[in-house]
């Protein structure tokens, strides 16, 4: 569940997104519009990544805005570029610091880093050096290390850029379908397919919140839009 | 990234970058060498505070570049009284508050394109080196420490995402992303035709 | 940066700009505001890497390039300083110092391709910390006339954080020859980096 | 005109391409395949990025192997990652360094400079910053500096991954059309609508070209293989 009442950021004194108010309780949400319209930003207001200049936000129950640790521990985000977000050498030594964060002991941390791989079709490259990980292989594992914490919403921020056909659908089919154990999946995307297989789709230009329901409707209008 | 330079029109901002370089290298062994008294000394400095006015700077802009040093003038005042006695300390202060100045006065007045500019210049009368390189290197690195700081950003907001605490751990990181953007640009040099 | 048979190819120029880029931005991200006569800086940590992970030649450019963005008037010390003040003050020495302090490392942590632990500590200590002060405590002696003795005691303050930046910088070394092993000029001769 | 003959590359003992035989004087040349198919070594054989280990190459009438260089000066290369190609810190300095290598004198190369990017809409940009430039507009100014030198092709690899529904078809429109100039254009890409613009479309599996033909056709037995 997501509350947004009159949500506004400034940085620096431009004004990068005003007055977002919406309600959303879809388990599957798409968000789409130019580059540049504010997307990345609101995703990272959700949890706490950027904090709201104005406004009030609350995400799974948590006030975003007053306690952004909680917010992070309850809402996972995916960055765009994997490589961004593979913070360790070895795909078993990063998905085991997200188990560490998430308090599990010490002792059980290389067997749930082994599964929480496994399920990523990740098992044979646990201790390959990530930076040598195909694009694919890299976005997978950052999706793994999320969720090995458990978050009960997922935040993704263009998942799927640099993904082939077969990558993309199966991560799409992660995010899409409940493969990922969250309550609520928020996904920033350019890449309409997989927008359009979402329960609603917002579309944002210039800062603003400018359209919002039924995927298919405002993926047309945003189509007839551009051309 | 704010270059230190101020822009301007006055003669100093008109002389050239290289000329004023030649200038500050020999008032600055001038200023360092010459056996000063309290009273030649304090001369230095006034020549200095009258040069930043030629510059049309205001004086808060050369109390401004002094206040910047106040722990190091302080302790350079703190060394020297204690091991040289309070004259030798006046004297020595003031001489090296001078020279810092002059020298902060040609960076003010200077362009960091004009700089690069004289710099080249200097370099191409030196055998053995190529100029051009060498200040396209320099470009090439302005252009890289934003694309570096955004990574260090990253890492930083990709860690706070994941509610971990990487500490100096987090270079490693930043070291495996800048060193493969380097080899990609090294790619984009090679494929654009540039070196 | 010479015009010498072995001269700098794209691959090499771009990793001297963008490791330039990491110690300018190491001033930024890790710098412990201690106010004294010189800074306590995390960018003699971006030295110390330059020097075990680029070896001598790479590295001491990529010192050098650091020196002329400092020249042109760049803010790229730690608290963003720069401009030609920095070379003409009494801690001009311990930033002069980086040159030789670099290149010393490098000569001694690439002594035989891979990196070795051994070798990379001694390589940190030796050209990191003692050449940089070598180099720095005359400098700062002459220009503030205290004793090569007095001055020393002064540098003293810096030896804690040194030491902790030696140590870090090896063990970051390691780690990165681990995650990332085309970083190493012996690696990356034969190999190239998976896009 | 881009004629190879049982082209393989082969790094580190690692077998990449193998036997890639073709002959293309298609216009628009579309290249699309799984992750990790070998398109991106395949576009960078073409401008001597990577040397075949066997095989003959030779693009637009230069013989790749032979003579690496002077393929480079007639073949253009646009990396996905604008961050990567833009070299220097404005769009101005950046476009007068193509300039610059392409042998125009000195005296003439701001004006060049200034005219080369008002033809891509980044007149006003000309000094500012490159890094605080959009993603979109940094993949205009990068394809701006590629086609100031005046290749005659022009390879690109994933050009879009990054941009919007706007900027995608811009950058689209200029490769698929003949804004860029270039006599040949190849575009790597998992977007399979820019593909389908192209004349003929050549599909990689497992480093091998497997597939090569109508871009339709191409694609659909690539969708077909994928599902
Ligand atoms: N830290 C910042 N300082 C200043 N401006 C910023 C900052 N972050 C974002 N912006 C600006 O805010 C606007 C919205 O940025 P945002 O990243 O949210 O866009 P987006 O919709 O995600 O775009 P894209 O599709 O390209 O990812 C942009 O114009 C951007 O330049
Ligand atoms: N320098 C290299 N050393 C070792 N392996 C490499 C190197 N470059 C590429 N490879 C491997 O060769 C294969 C083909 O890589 P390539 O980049 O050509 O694929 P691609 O089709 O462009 O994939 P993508 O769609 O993910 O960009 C991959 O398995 C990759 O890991
Ligand atoms: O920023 C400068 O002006 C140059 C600083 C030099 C810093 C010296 S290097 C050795 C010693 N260790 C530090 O952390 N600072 C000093
Ligand atoms: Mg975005
Ligand atoms: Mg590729």
């Amino acid at each position: 569940m997501i509350r947004a009442e009159g949500v506004g950021v400034e940085i620096d004194g431009a004004r990068i997104l005003a007055g977002v108010t919406l309600e959303l309780d879809a388990p599957r949400v798409a968000v789409i519009g130019a580059n540049g319209s504010g997307k990345s930003t609101f995703a990272r207001t959700l949890n706490g990544l950027v904090t709201p200049s104005e406004g009030s936000l609350e995400v799974a129950g948590v006030d975003v805005v007053r306690s952004p640790k909680r917010a992070r521990d309850a809402v996972g985000f995916l960055f765009s570029n994997p490589d961004a977000q593979i913070l360790l050498p070895t795909p078993a030594e990063d998905v085991g610091l997200s188990l560490r964060a998430a308090g599990i002991p010490r002792a059980e941390i290389p067997g749930r880093a082994a599964e929480a791989l496994a399920r990523f079709g990740l098992a044979e490259h646990a201790d390959q050096p990530a930076y040598s990980l195909s694009g694919g292989q890299k976005q997978l594992l950052a999706l793994a290390a999320v969720i090995a914490r458990g978050p009960r919403v997922l935040v993704a921020d263009e998942p799927t850029t640099l993904l082939d056909l077969g990558n993309a659908r199966r991560i799409g089919d992660l995010l899409a379908g409940s493969g990922t154990g969250a309550e609520q999946v928020v996904i920033v995307t350019h890449d309409l397919e997989l927008a359009a297989r979402c329960d609603v789709a917002l579309r944002f230009a210039g800062g603003r919140l400018v359209d919002r329901g039924d995927p298919g409707e405002v993926i047309a209008r945003y189509r007839a839009d551009v051309a | 990234m704010i270059a230190l330079h101020r822009p301007g029109t006055s003669p100093l901002h008109r002389l050239p970058a290289g000329a004023k370089l030649a200038g500050l290298a020999v008032l600055a062994l001038a200023v360092s060498l010459w056996p000063h008294t309290a009273w030649t000394a304090a001369g230095s400095l006034a020549a200095t505070v009258a040069l930043f006015g030629l510059g049309g700077f205001a004086p808060v802009v050369w109390a401004r570049q002094v206040w910047s040093m106040k722990w190091l003038v302080a302790i350079l005042v703190a060394s020297q009284l204690l091991f040289l006695g309070a004259v030798p300390a006046l004297i020595g202060t003031t001489r090296v508050v001078a020279v810092i100045l002059l020298a902060a006065l040609v960076t003010l007045t200077t362009p960091v394109g004009a700089m690069i500019d004289a710099i080249e210049a200097l370099l191409r009368r030196v055998p053995g080196i190529d100029a051009w390189r060498v200040s396209f290197t320099v470009s090439l690195t302005i252009a890289a420490i934003p694309v570096v700081a955004g990574l260090a950003a990253q890492i930083r907001e990709a860690s706070r995402a994941r509610g971990v605490r990487l500490g100096v751990r987090s270079v490693v990181t930043l070291l495996v992303l800048a060193l493969r953007h380097a080899d990609e640009v090294g790619d984009a040099l090679t494929a654009r035709g540039v070196l | 940066m010479a015009a010498s048979p072995d001269r700098f190819d794209a691959r090499d120029i771009a990793r001297i700009a963008v490791f330039a880029g990491i110690i300018v931005v190491l001033g930024v991200v890790g710098p412990i505001p201690v106010p004294g006569l010189v800074p306590i800086t995390a960018q003699t940590l971006g030295v110390m890497l330059a020097g075990t992970v680029l070896g001598w030649k790479r590295g001491g450019a990529a010192v050098l390039v650091v020196f002329l963005l400092v020249a042109v008037g760049l803010p790229v010390l730690s608290g963003g300083r720069g401009g030609l003040g920095a070379f003409v003050g009494p801690t001009a020495g311990y930033l002069v110092g980086w040159l030789p302090g670099v290149i010393v490392i490098g000569l001694i942590a690439h002594a035989g391709g891979r990196p070795r632990v051994w070798r990379t500590i001694v390589g940190a200590v030796v050209g990191g910390i003692a050449v940089i002060y070598a180099v720095g405590v005359p400098v700062q002696a002459a220009v503030t006339g205290i004793s090569v003795g007095e001055a020393g005691l002064f540098s003293l303050a810096f030896l804690p954080g040194d030491a902790i930046k030696a140590a870090v910088a090896v063990v970051l070394t390691m780690a990165l020859a681990r995650a990332y092993p085309p970083a190493f000029p012996a690696v990356a001769r034969r190999r190239a980096v998976a896009v």
